[in-house]
């Protein structure tokens, strides 16, 4: 296994005089060199607004962004680059859909599972939509067995990695259930996105939701995949680049993906994007998948046999994020204590509180990895818990 | 598969500065036969571009013929080079056809799906026609 | 005056092996090496995710972050910095506003003015609001006295300065008018931010939208200010960051700025915004006026004065852009050619159909200036047009 | 103005490392005494803390008593430390002060408005109580 950490020139920092062993990365990656000089470039040299644009530079930006959005198209296999459109982030992708579908879900129901991020619950009562949960057991597996569709349930909303647990959810068994009622799936990937091989043809979802700065892109912009099949929904919102003709009197769109891309996008991020992916496949997503499982399940093992730490979820597949507490230590103490040795980690309910109630707990301490994470990491994870414990011993 | 009314056009073109292309292309504008009025409308638009862009096809003797026309010069110019390499032909050999001269004398920015003008569209649409002719 | 073009790296540039005029700012700026290097080092040694970490980096992130806000909030004067929300950008702010205000602007009216762009157009559409405009003159001046309020006007929202005439909208006066009918306002200020110094206190209006893009700062981010008195409207997305608690039943939202803020926000954008801020300050608003105003008057002054072009609007105040076209030559063909000669404006409609409509054309071609323009940017111009019409005569 | 009780705290922790610091903040949480369970509820909690911080106040022969807890430990050394410099103080005395012992021990950064941690709500909620009484 190549050092991928000498790809991302952040990762070299210290703080409090000592090294940074970031584990954070279920909140926001670092960016490698690639997608830091694709930025520089575009902003540098091309930098212009896109579409309809007479002139050199905005032939070029738009050039760019449009060859961003194929390779999104690519990288997650959607039927072609119509069906992808940029957003501002997961938040702002699962908003739309909510603000699009309204009509159909207010007043009626949308399932989604326990393990939610608040992004993937607020926008759907928003909406107006009441929320059901796919139930699930003590080590949070879904029990599809047990899931309740209604006539009242309109669409079928699942994060596909949960950011507190990284248990994965068998999003193809739900999308084949969902197939069979003829309701709508949304596929929330903020979580896999960065760590699996996703398929939009085998998954068979409708809408895919991800966030660019959680895959080693810029912040501020996302991506929402939407199936050709939902290509006549209304747009979220309205504004320049989207319209045929307005009238103060009446308005009419122009084809996806343009339709859902009001205003200036965030032209710089979808580039970014495209970096991202490009820095992703060179390694290759197999090999990225292999490097992190074995990192992750080096860290979760080495954390079970820690005594007095006590290790939340265990589902078939696992990835990215590893939630735990230590027996009697608030998570927040030990988030203050590792920061202190230079260990990165998040503390708290993570956007997540129905699910802390459902684990018991007011909040967890998150390690979270990324393709750079190694073994080493882990060691010096599991070395920080062992000096918090003695301090509190 | 070179086309000698590709090469003659990529030869004239040759070796000049942009200014003087788009001047050629004006000539080329004036040459063309405007299309009647009352074809110049809502129907017969082809929409993505920045310039209106009005199209009219028919068969004769099993060759498509194609009228097109614009309200922008350098459109005009560019759509009266595009009619002599593909009007006038049977359907399938408009299918066939490479069109390489765009690219040669350097218009092909204006055929990426970025450039509103739509050089792009108008191909597309023709092939479409041409594609329902041969089936 | 200083040459502030060597703070910008892209104005170095050559197309077509010709210096680069970049004449199509109120599209977008360019970016100068402050807020360049200010992205850069955001992402190369403090990039985290914000507010609720534990560690460094995020405490970091999340200071700058909030410094930012500090920084809008000075700049526009506004009352506190919970008025101030980080958006995608002036098209997102106004949806936002437009999302938020449904209740209220279902079935009733928003005024506007016929000069608007189609993001202060499409939103109330899409929010089920009709439509009317202030009358105008010939020279689209606004006739205020022609104003028609009625009981069902629940909002007047009007942009600061045309992105295609340039003309400036007397705002203090409508915001006056609307005080006495107690009738909020909406200011789009996407083309006077970067021009014009803004003072909320004195403008009064109840929400202001900007983007980040057109004002030397990065793409995707913009700004919503939001009065205080406007602190308890419904928030227009739901997501991470903004909530209080949440269960599947019910969620309670946290107080303004964050309740407007869900999800992970642009941070190196909202950052880049702080320091486009610092950017223009260290010049002084003030003196950027001055400079622009001799520019732009120069360029108008010459465009008038050359033979066979038509220069459209003409108020009081002007500033940004300047739309004009060649008799008899169609805007798309003089884009084209000028392109060529390294010049770069826009053509078309500009997103503002209804305004192309009373001018009786299809569109314009705009030549829109930025601090860094100059007369001689105004002189090659000039020269360009004259080759154009060369070429067609 | 300087201040006896804080510039014995600073005394205390000057030179230490951030982990020694940290273990001088936990044997303070040891020391605070426990807030009685009853009060430690919602409607006494401060919110806008990763940990839960609750408090108490009255007022006793015109000087303000504050009673505070937190479930974290490192959060309850801090209460500790700052009821030391604020407890059992009038009113006006607790306005007047000065907490630079924060900045000096190096906690200023969780006095920061990014740090969810709180010690600015709890220091603002401080002196809220204490200006009610002043007026
Ligand atoms: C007056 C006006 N309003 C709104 C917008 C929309 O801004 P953005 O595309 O950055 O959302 C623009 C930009 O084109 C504008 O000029
Ligand atoms: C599972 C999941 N969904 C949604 C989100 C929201 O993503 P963003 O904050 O980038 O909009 C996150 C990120 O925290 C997440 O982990």
């Amino acid at each position: 296994m190549t050092d991928f950490k000498k790809d991302f020139p952040i990762l070299d920092k210290e703080i409090y005089g000592k090294q940074l062993f970031y584990l954070d990365n279920a909140a926001t990656s670092q960016k490698p060199n690639l997608v830091l000089d694709t930025i520089s470039d575009f902003y540098r040299s091309d930098n212009s607004n896109i579409h309809r644009g007479v002139h050199y530079l905005s032939e070029i930006s738009s050039e760019k962004y449009e060859k961003a959005r194929q390779k999104v198209c690519d990288f997650i296999g959607a039927g072609n680059p119509d069906e992808v459109t940029f957003t501002a982030g997961t938040t702002d992708s699962i908003n739309q859909v909510a603000r699009s579908l309204e009509p159909v879900l207010k007043g009626n129901e949308v399932m989604i599972t326990g393990v939610e991020h608040h992004s993937n619950i607020v926008p759907w009562q928003l909406a107006g939509a009441k929320l059901r949960a796919i139930p699930m057991d003590f080590d949070c597996n879904l029990l599809m067995d047990s899931m309740e569709i209604t006539a009242k349930t309109k669409l079928i909303s699942i994060s596909h990695v949960s950011n507190v647990l990284g248990s994965v959810n068998k999003i193809k068994e739900i999308t084949g259930i969902a197939k069979d009622h003829d309701i709508p799936v949304l596929v929330d990937a903020a979580q896999s996105i960065q760590h699996l091989p996703l398929d939009m043809k085998d998954i068979g979802c409708d809408f895919l939701a991800f966030s660019g700065h959680k895959m080693y892109a810029a912040t501020g912009v996302g991506v929402l995949y939407t199936s050709e099949r939902f290509s006549d929904i209304m747009p979220a919102k309205g504004g320049g680049g989207m319209v045929d003709r307005v009238t103060l009197e009446e308005t009419t769109y122009l084809d996806p993906p343009l339709k859902y891309e009001a205003g200036t996008p965030h032209i710089a991020g979808a580039i970014s994007i495209g970096a991202a992916i490009d820095y992703m496949q060179n390694i290759g997503m197999g090999r990225i998948r292999k490097h992190e499982h074995e990192v992750y399940s080096y860290a979760r093992d080495r954390l079970l046999e820690t005594d007095g730490v006590t290790v939340y979820g265990n589902t078939e597949e696992m990835c990215g994020s590893i939630s735990f507490n230590l027996d009697g230590i608030h998570h927040y103490d030990t988030g203050l204590i590792l920061d202190k040795m230079g260990i990165a980690v998040r503390t708290g309910h993570h956007c997540a509180q129905p699910l802390m109630r459902s684990l018991g707990t007011e909040g967890t301490v998150r390690a979270s990895f990324a393709l750079y994470n190694t073994k080493e990491d882990a060691d010096m994870l599991i070395e920080g818990i062992e000096k918090v414990r003695m301090m509190y011993a | 598969m070179r086309d000698a009314v590709q090469d003659e056009i990529i030869a004239q073109f040759d070796g000049l500065e942009w200014l003087d292309k788009y001047g050629l292309l004006i000539s080329y504008a004036k040459e063309l036969e405007p299309m009647d009025e009352r074809f110049r409308n809502e129907e017969n638009s082809i929409s993505g571009c920045q310039s209106k862009v009005w199209i009219r096809t028919y068969k004769e003797d099993s060759r498509l013929i194609i009228d097109l026309d614009s309200d922008a010069m350098i459109t005009r110019g560019i759509i009266s080079l595009l009619l002599k390499v593909v009007n006038n032909r049977p359907p399938q050999e408009v299918l066939d056809l490479d069109l390489y001269f765009i690219d040669e004398i350097g218009l092909k920015s204006n055929l990426s799906p970025a450039r509103a003008d739509g050089l792009a569209s108008i191909i597309r649409r023709i092939r479409e026609v041409a594609e329902r002719e041969v089936n």
